[in-house]
């Protein structure tokens, strides 16, 4: 069964290497080995779900000398995410990369990136997740830029350099962190940070982890850390966007998430929280309205991307304020919830817009009413993701939000309501902004699909996001419900 | 002062210069050479846990700043190709 | 080399990312030496010794790098080889240096040997002492970087194909060796004990080529020309235009 | 529910009759539908034993149809009415189509058709209906079916007087409706006797009466009427003076607890009313021109003693039995005559050119005036006979002298109403007939003979009236009335032929609706005044016929518009919100 | 195995339209004979399913769904008397107004996007209905928003941009609020399932304060859809939508799913005593009676037809809202039955209107001097819902005003017979000109747009049945209103359970 974890890893990585080596059966093998990594991240989902938690101490050595594998199931979702949405950007990859020239470069990339998000959801280990993070950072600005205009090339640069800013600093938190605890295992450092020993370790505990936690908001776009967000995404390759937007960051912001909730608990304060909540509302407005202005479709996106991170953190300070029970795991299993709809509506929209892009040659929204019209799979894609994005029924970030909603009001934190409501009207109108230019006077198309294999899988991803996650949650409170340690 | 607080302290010195120089920097070169000294620094803090008293120095940082150094390099090296695509660009 | 990334930084911006920056800087000693005089960590030295009997090597160091956190260097390989990729991703390799004069080319015929030799020794002694894959192919990299700046332009690198296959050899072995041993039922990269030593020094031995072609790639900073046989200046020069058209 | 007794289904049918027919008037032609419509009801009322129920607990909210004494003797002249005003209908008013444009004037025939048998369905179901939801039901339908035969012709004059009298019949059934819910909801049953009638207490009476006023044109309800009658077809004239108007009295016999209580200002009110509108409209109906509005005016005048009766029981319970007694003649002897007035003038202005038949036509007019002047012998006097037990027990001693002068101003209404037979006040009162020429063949077929046989037959039936049901005693009625009030009309005669008459200056000075043409006037002037202070702004008025048909008039007023932009509304929800609040914390402390 | 019908009951009645409906997206847009299959077996199957529902809650059976989706946090769909009185509604307007449908959208565009959010509405719509607790119902809202949007757009003009923009903003807005209520009261006492009798009333007095607030936020949300004044904006301007959009759902499904929620939030959350007691029906009645006046004064000077019908719509609906603000059993039931009785009637009303727009191009009421000689069944169709509207009988609205004015008066509220009276009168001066136009004016020589020559119909079937059925619903819905299984009778049940 913990086979699986490091079949997480090796599975994509061996498909990027015979990738490289390969180039010409790039498309085939690359497919071949996403789909292989979707079954296995099934198996591992399987696992977590029987046993709760799978471990694995890799080549048999035990933390705090080995490096430790933990899937339990925030990882496990996370995976599963990232598992469905690789398979679905796979098969569009396949036809948008048609020229063989590009594809080589994009499908060794891809796996690598993969590789670094599942080794990310795994490991509980805060060296080898600075290895991940760089091969993350890297493999995405790398893919970002596979575009090779200017504006892509500066942008994807910038990312880079950011992440490097981020990686380095993070870095400086687990070197502080080893040289105070002599460990870098989750669980090991969890124990010792629990009990308390001296004041002096909880202050380099404390440090490290704000030197962490400044890296990783700097990765994850945390506003006003987003400026390099929108560009990159803006910038890139259909499928690298939806990529980077729905996984990329999200995996930033899980290793906050983990620190912050998990191994670093005890020394986390309710003022640090409210300083991410505060940071998450200014996203949500910030990124709402600045979506709403955009005057292209992928910014569009990348905007609504910085908004919703936003979400995210806003579940901070309330959690930050609950004792254990049922208000607090539902409301982490929301944060989970948010993260999942989140990733698949933004990949499903991106590469809805990728396809309207390459149907109308440009993605200025005013000018896309008539390829809007004239493509309903791709509309209705849109309007799934929009869906998802602004919170509505069915998708999963409604009840995210309604649990946030209602975990905020526990708490007695009503502020946090007002901009819940402003974000979400605020993403009714940029959605929607888009939305109207889908109905208008052009002639009616003859088919629901225009080009399936490009279509289909941005409306499978939008409809997990608004359709299958708003209903089928109970799966992933399960998952997570009995995963201990987060209650 | 023992030689491994000197290491710390000269990391940290390091890093934060090479976040100044990385922030106030406009050319790339400039940019990458300040993220290594940042990259220095924490390999410093490294070196200087390492070192124990009495005892032989610690395997594991040594392998860490191993590891982090090919990093390092090779974030460089693509850092620097975009620079050079870049420049690719416009100078062509 | 230009970089138009930001518009010029204001000064009262830098002047208050200094203060900001000297505040750091304070704060961090004064974490680290509170903490350093009160309670420093033990570190894993003797955890390290204790379990160097069981990990093939004597090297402490490699131990870690190859056995204990084997999958660091594994991961760490796969950035490299990221880097690659992504240097090749962005377009073929400048054409290069102008043929050595003969001064440098005796040089080089000297020197990259020396290197080759060095490489292999210190992949070799990694197993007892410090030195290793890395080491080593750094060594056989910076023949590499000799030979470009001799003025081969793929700094004595084979075709592309095999390129690619050198550049993956390293991590696939190492990737191989793990499922071997997990399908021999022990776990990723669990060596059985009395392997542990030659199946280290094998991922060590396409490690150190892998790092080598990758790092040289690197320096060569593009996509192999696509011709097969060994390219010449002249075809270069006759690139340029195209690309320029 | 207990099994109802066949022959207990002609109550069902005696409404469902004339729909069916009406179903079947939508789509033909045929003409003699209307006249059809009343037969089972005819044959009902005559038939039927006195107390025939049949409960029908799944139709409406439960209805209760029930032939009792009162409903009995309504039905049956109504019915009469019915069929001779359906003859009229299908012999007189289509022999020349009405309607401008030909092609539209079978459009218009079925119409009228259709509503005819519709507002008889209705009347008739609120004659056996014994429930209130029933009532209300044939009540309503009868008065909106009534509409579309007011406005058969469609001249402005008719679209005119339909709009008023839709406009009040509205709201007189509005008041209806909530006098009887309140009813319901007070005697917490559909079918109240008079006790729980009682006890549901003023107001709902009053809401009642407010509502049954406007069908009776009780003043100064009774705006529609004169108007009405001047414009509609001489058919619907008839059916809406005779027996439509009589249902108002029908629901003044139900739903007033009448016989279980005494309430003295009640009756002193209620007969303060009747006589009031009983005075006014002779006064009014004196100077007026054309025949049809004497005969309205008359209409309102009869329908003010009704009231005036009524109002007499609810003040003198014990003398309910007679009181009802005269209050169901006087209703029939006045449906009977108004109707045979109304036709008989209709045959009078269609037969213009035929000497004979006219002088023919005058006589039976005559005798009808004379009836309703109450001249001795007549069904007139037989139902102020009736009427004296009550009218003399009332406690109000002025009371005698006003009934007095009552009686004689009706007479010398009358004897204008002839007057202007013989000698019509100006054309302008025959422009209804003089649009519709008249058949000027001479041969004498069913469809001309029809109408005269009716007619003839009417007049025979009020002539027996007073001898099938009124004690020999009331012969001598009146007689001194009758006496000095052609005296006083001998006067005026030989006054006006030297050219003095004294009422020449007044004749014509208050047109037929009277205080209506103020009222129009100053609603226009208040009308242009408020145009004149927006200039920018048009007028939305509500009467469709002078709304604008400009597409650029959005039609959407300031307020609206205002309303829709984004910071009113939010602030107008905001601020409602947060003042509801405050007054909803401040109230549940 | 009883058990798994009961359940499955619910759900199969969304899934019969939810289904179709999305295989409809996908059906080619020249396949109409394969749409049009699916949107009739839709309909179909729907009406058999609803009715095993009616005979087993008459039967006081139950049925339940439940679908865990978190801890404290479930879908529910549940089959009780009220519910099942949309239910029914719905799906047999539904199943009249595809058959129109299909017949008023014969050549034009996009009818896959059109019948696939149409039948995405209904299933919204029987959510709404369904929904067995507080949030299952913020659910189906919001879904019934989200889904009616693009019907509101569908011609594309400007026009109907600037609708649906309205539309949205307006229903987003309320839905934010509704989902803030909602929330809130969870927070306080738990999952709110809908409880006959409310489940409020044994709360400590000490949360009463938070509970008028949010009452008031409940409504508000609520009152966006069911267009309380001054939250109706949004009603007469997406009336560009086409002809049987605006009948379904401006008629029924949308407006009636906030009156619906009101009811609802008055009689199953809160308890019609206790929002009594709080003084919260007051507040109710006198925002219900300003929209019901406010709305047919503004119908009286519309010249659009559909306008006025949706200011009409404006009025009416509050009856709904009226008839839950007065406390006793026969205003409650006077209330709910409107709730049928008003989408019948409306719903004929819309349909005739678009029969006019499709027939004749006559989208004004200016323009229908003399309709009724060339439309004269669609114009009796008219009639009978247009005088239903004004409370005349023996026509179903009647029905409704009585029950309404028999509980205001029971409950000792006589000004809301006033609120009645105008209300009607107003209603008559609003639609009894349109009739008079159409039976009694001359029509014009040319029609604006005459598109469907007149053959033996004055119009298409499919566009002549529709209201000519609902018209007669009218009528019996009236007529019989005594009678078992009547929409008053049901209500009359439902109050017996409410009331117990």
């Amino acid at each position: 069964m913990t086979d699986s974890l490091v079949l997480a890893l090796v599975v994509p990585l061996a498909g990027a290497l015979l990738v490289t080596a390969l180039p010409a059966h790039a498309a085939r093998i690359g497919l071949f080995s996403v789909m292989l990594n979707t079954l296995n991240i099934a198996l591992l989902t399987l696992g977590v779900w029987q046993h709760d938690e799978l471990q694995l101490a890799l080549g048999d050595w035990a933390p705090p000398l080995g490096i430790g594998f933990v899937a339990d199931g925030l990882s496990a979702a996370m995976l599963a995410m990232t598992a469905l949405v690789s398979l679905a950007i796979s098969v569009y990859a396949g036809d948008y990369f048609r020229d063989p020239a590009r594809a080589r470069h994009f499908w060794p990339l891809w796996l690598l990136l993969l590789t670094s998000l599942n080794g990310l959801f795994l490991a509980a280990d805060l060296f080898n997740l600075y290895v991940n993070l760089e091969l993350l950072g890297l493999s995405a600005a790398a893919l970002g830029a596979l575009g090779g205009q200017r504006t892509a090339l500066e942008a994807n640069l910038r990312y880079l350099l950011v992440g490097l800013l981020g990686s380095m600093t993070y870095l400086l938190g687990v070197a502080l962190i080893y040289s105070g605890f002599s460990t870098l295992d989750f669980a090991q450092l969890a124990a010792q940070l629990a009990r308390g020993d001296a004041a002096a370790s909880g202050l380099l505990g404390a440090t490290a982890l704000g030197l962490m936690v400044m890296g990783l908001a700097l990765k994850a776009a945390l506003f006003p850390l987003h400026f390099w967000l929108p560009p990159a995404h803006g910038s890139a390759p259909a499928p690298v966007s939806a990529a980077l937007s729905a996984l990329v960051v999200k995996a930033a912001f899980y290793l906050i998430l983990r620190l912050w909730l998990e191994v670093f608990a005890p020394l986390t304060t309710q003022g640090a929280a409210n300083l991410l909540g505060l940071l998450g509302a200014g996203a949500v407005l910030w990124g709402s309205w600045q979506a709403l202005r955009a005057e292209r479709l992928k910014l569009l996106a990348a905007y609504s991307t910085v908004a919703q991170l936003g979400y995210l953190f806003l579940f901070f300070p309330i959690l930050q304020g609950l004792p254990a029970g049922e208000t607090r795991s539902n409301l982490f299993a929301a944060v989970t919830l948010m993260a999942l709809a989140h990733g698949f509506a933004k990949s499903g929209l991106f590469l809805a817009a990728g396809f309207v892009q390459q149907q109308a040659g440009h993605d200025r929204i005013a000018e896309l009413g008539t390829t809007l019209q004239q493509l309903p799979a791709t509309t209705l894609t849109l309007a799934l993701a929009g869906t998802a994005l602004i919170g509505l029924p069915p998708s999963g970030s409604f009840v995210a939000k309604w649990l946030l909603l209602g975990g905020a009001m526990a708490n007695g934190q009503w502020w946090w309501v007002l901009v819940l409501l402003a974000g979400t009207l605020l993403a009714v109108a940029y959605v929607f902004r888009l939305m109207t230019r889908a109905f208008g006077l052009e002639p009616t198309p003859r088919h629901f699909f225009t080009q399936a294999r490009a279509e289909g899988p941005a409306l499978l991803l939008a409809a997990m996001a608004t359709g299958v996650l708003g209903v089928a949650t109970a799966p992933l409170w399960h998952l997570l419900g009995t995963s201990g340690g987060l209650g | 002062m023992d030689a491994e607080l000197l290491y710390a302290s000269a990391g940290f010195i390091l890093f934060v210069l090479g976040i100044w120089s990385l922030l106030l920097h406009r050319l790339l070169i400039r940019k990458l050479i300040a993220l290594n000294i940042m990259g220095s620094g924490v390999f410093h803090l490294l070196i200087a846990t390492a070192e124990h008293h009495g005892e032989p120095a610690d395997p594991v940082p040594h392998a860490l700043v191993l590891t982090g150094i090919v990093v390092a390099v090779s974030a460089t090296a693509l850092a620097l190709s975009f620079g050079r695509a870049l420049r690719g660009d416009g100078d062509d | 080399m230009r970089n138009s990334l930001e518009p010029k930084p204001q000064r009262s911006a830098a002047l208050l990312v200094v203060v900001l920056l000297i505040l750091l800087a304070g704060l961090l000693q004064w974490v680290y030496f509170t903490h350093a005089a009160t309670a420093p960590g033990a570190g894993l030295t003797a955890l390290a010794q204790a379990e160097l009997p069981r990990s093939g090597v004597t090297n402490p160091v490699t131990a870690v790098l190859l056995n204990y956190r084997a999958l660091d260097t594994l991961l760490e390989l796969s950035v490299l080889l990221t880097a690659m990729l992504g240097i090749w991703s962005l377009g073929p390799a400048t054409p290069g240096y102008q043929q050595a004069g003969a001064v440098f080319a005796g040089l080089a015929a000297w020197v990259v040997p020396l290197l080759i030799l060095s490489g292999g020794y210190l992949l070799w002694i990694g197993a007892k002492a410090p030195g290793g894959a890395f080491q080593a192919g750094a060594l056989l990299a910076a023949a590499g970087v000799i030979q470009r700046l001799g003025g081969d332009p793929r700094a004595s690198l084979p075709n592309e194909s095999a390129q690619r296959w050198l550049a993956i050899a390293g991590i696939g072995i190492f990737a191989l060796v793990g499922l071997a041993t997990l399908v021999a039922g022990r776990g990723f990269l669990d060596y059985p004990l009395a392997w542990a030593g030659w199946l280290i020094l094998l991922i060590e031995t396409f490690a150190t080529l892998t790092i080598a072609t990758l790092l040289t790639a690197a320096y060569v900073g593009g996509q192999p020309p696509p011709s097969q046989t060994t390219a010449t200046p002249g075809m270069h020069r006759m690139q340029a235009p195209d690309r320029k058209a | 529910m207990e099994h109802a007794a066949p022959q207990a289904w002609l109550l069902l049918a005696l409404w469902l009759w004339p729909l069916l027919l009406m179903a079947l008037a939508m789509r033909t032609q045929w003409r003699w539908l209307p006249a059809l419509g009343a037969l089972p009801a005819l044959v009902s009322a005559a038939l039927l034993p006195v107390g025939t129920q049949l409960s029908l607990p799944w139709l409406l909210l439960g209805t209760e149809l029930e032939l009792d004494s009162i409903g009995r003797v309504f039905v049956l002249f109504s019915a009469l009415l019915w069929l001779i005003a359906g003859i009229f209908v299908a012999t007189l008013m289509y022999r020349e189509p009405i309607g401008s444009p030909s092609g539209s004037n079978h459009f218009a025939q079925r119409r009228f058709n259709a509503l005819f048998l519709l507002a008889m369905s209705g009347q008739f179901w609120a004659l056996v209906g014994v429930d209130l939801v029933s009532f209300y039901v044939g009540f309503a339908i009868m008065g909106l079916a009534a509409y579309g035969l007011i406005l058969a012709y469609g001249d402005p004059a008719a679209r005119r007087a339909g709009r008023l009298y839709l406009a009040l019949t509205v709201a007189g059934e509005v008041a209806l409706f909530a006098g009887l819910v309140s009813l319901a909801a007070h005697s917490g049953t559909l079918t109240p006797d008079p006790s729980l009638l009682a006890a549901a207490g003023g107001p709902s009476l009053a809401l009642i009466l407010l509502g049954l006023g406007v069908k009776a044109a009780i003043v100064p309800l009774h705006l529609w009427l004169p108007v009405t009658y001047t414009a509609a077809p001489i058919p619907a004239t008839a059916v809406l003076s005779s027996a439509m108007i009589k249902v108002a009295v029908l629901g003044w016999l139900r739903w007033l607890p009448l016989g279980a209580v005494t309430w003295p200002h009640w009756a002193l009110a209620l007969s303060i009313i009747g006589l009031l509108s009983a005075f006014y409209a002779l006064l009014i109906g004196l100077i007026q021109r054309d025949p049809k509005a004497v005969l309205a005016y008359s209409s309102i005048s009869k329908m003010g003693f009704l009231l005036l009766l009524t109002g007499l029981m609810l003040g003198q319970p014990d003398l309910l039995g007679a009181g009802i007694t005269a209050m169901l003649f006087y209703a029939t002897h006045h449906a009977l005559t108004k109707a045979g007035l109304f036709l008989g003038l209709g045959l009078y202005e269609q037969n213009t050119h035929q000497r004979r038949t006219q002088q023919l036509l005058l006589a039976g007019l005559i005798f009808l005036a004379l009836a309703l002047a109450a001249a001795p012998l007549t069904s007139g006097a037989a139902a102020k006979y009736l009427s004296k037990p009550l009218l003399q027990a009332a406690p109000w001693h002025w009371l005698s002298p006003l009934l007095w002068l009552m009686t004689l101003t009706t007479i010398l209404l009358m004897a204008r109403f002839l007057w202007l037979l013989r000698f019509p006040a100006s054309k302008a009162g025959w422009e209804g007939t003089a649009a519709h020429p008249t058949e000027s063949s001479a041969h004498f077929e069913l469809n001309l003979l029809a109408p005269f046989l009716a007619w003839g037959l009417l007049l025979a039936l009020i002539a027996a009236l007073p001898w099938l049901f009124a004690p020999a005693s009331f012969w001598p009625t009146n007689s001194a009335n009758l006496l000095l009030a052609l005296a006083l009309c001998a006067l005026v005669l030989i006054l006006s032929k030297r050219g003095r008459n004294p009422l020449a200056t007044l004749i014509g000075r208050i047109a037929p609706g009277d205080i209506l043409g103020p009222l129009e006037r100053s609603a226009q002037r208040l009308r242009t005044q408020a145009g004149r202070f927006q200039p920018g702004q048009r007028s939305t008025r509500s009467t469709e016929s002078t709304r604008s048909t400009d597409p650029t008039s959005a039609s959407e007023t300031a307020l609206e518009l205002k309303l829709r932009g984004w910071p009113v509304a939010g602030a107008l929800w905001l601020g409602l919100g947060m003042l509801l609040l405050l007054l909803l914390l401040a109230g549940a402390r | 195995m009883m058990e798994t019908l009961d359940s499955l009951l619910p759900v199969a009645i969304l899934l019969s339209s939810l289904l179709p409906g999305l295989a409809i997206f996908m059906v080619a847009e020249d396949s109409h004979w394969l749409r049009g299959l699916l949107n009739m077996t839709g309909a179909l199957v729907k009406l058999v399913l609803v009715g095993m529902l009616v005979w087993g809650v008459y039967h006081d059976h139950s049925y339940d769904a439940e679908l865990v989706l978190a801890p404290g946090l479930s879908l529910v769909l549940q089959a009780d008397a009220l519910s099942v009185l949309f239910v029914t509604l719905s799906s047999v307007l539904w199943l009249v107004t595809t058959v129109y449908a299909i017949g008023y959208l014969e050549h034009s565009p996009n009818r896959s996007r059109f019948f696939g959010f149409f039948s995405l509405c209904v299933t919204a719509t029987i959510g709404i209905a369904l929904a067995g607790n507080l949030f299952t119902f913020v659910v189906f809202y919001e879904i019934l928003t989200l889904a009616t949007y693009p019907l509101v757009s569908h011609r594309g003009t400007p026009d109907a941009t600037a609708g649906a923009r309205a539309y949205l903003a307006y229903t987003m807005t309320g839905g934010a609020v509704l989902m803030i209520g909602a929330v809130w009261l969870q927070t306080l006492i738990g999952p709110v399932d809908f409880t006959q009798g409310g489940l409020l009333a044994e709360q400590p007095e000490a949360l009463h304060g938070q509970f008028i607030i949010i009452f008031v936020l409940l409504l508000a949300g609520l009152g966006v859809k069911a267009a309380l004044v001054p939250l109706h904006g949004w009603l007469p301007r997406s009336m560009v939508a086409p002809a049987p959009v605006s009948a379904l759902l401006h008629a029924v499904a949308v407006v009636k799913a906030g009156a619906f929620g009101i009811v609802r939030l008055v009689y199953d959350i809160y308890g019609v005593e206790f929002a009594h007691a709080l003084g919260l029906l007051t507040l109710l009645g006198v925002l219900a009676s300003v929209t019901i006046l406010y709305g047919s004064i503004m119908a009286l000077s519309q010249d659009g037809l559909k306008k006025r019908l949706a200011y009409s719509t404006v009025s009416q609906v509050s009856y709904i809202a009226l008839g839950a603000s007065i406390f006793g059993p026969v205003a409650t039931i006077g209330g709910m039955v409107h709730l049928v009785h008003q989408g019948i009637m409306k719903i004929t009303l819309f349909l005739c209107a678009g029969n006019y727009a499709e027939t004749l191009g006559v989208h004004k009421v200016s323009e229908m001097d003399g309709i009724g000689r060339r439309m004269p069944w669609t114009t009796l169709a008219f009639s009978v819902g247009a005088l239903g509207m004004i409370g005349i009988p023996p026509i179903a609205g009647f029905i409704s005003k009585w029950y309404l004015g028999l509980g205001a008066i029971k409950a000792d509220m006589p000004w809301v017979l006033l609120v009645l009276g105008a209300s009607t009168l107003l209603n008559a001066a609003y639609f009894l000109p349109i009739l008079f136009r159409a039976w009694f004016r001359e029509p014009p020589p040319h029609w604006p747009h005459e598109d469907i020559p007149r053959r033996r119909l004055e119009t298409h079937a499919t566009l002549l049945w529709p209201p000519l059925i609902t018209a007669a619903l009218c009528l019996l819905a009236g007529l019989f209103a005594a009678a078992p299984f009547s929409p008053l009778e049901w209500t009359t049940l439902i109050a017996r359970r409410e009331y117990p």
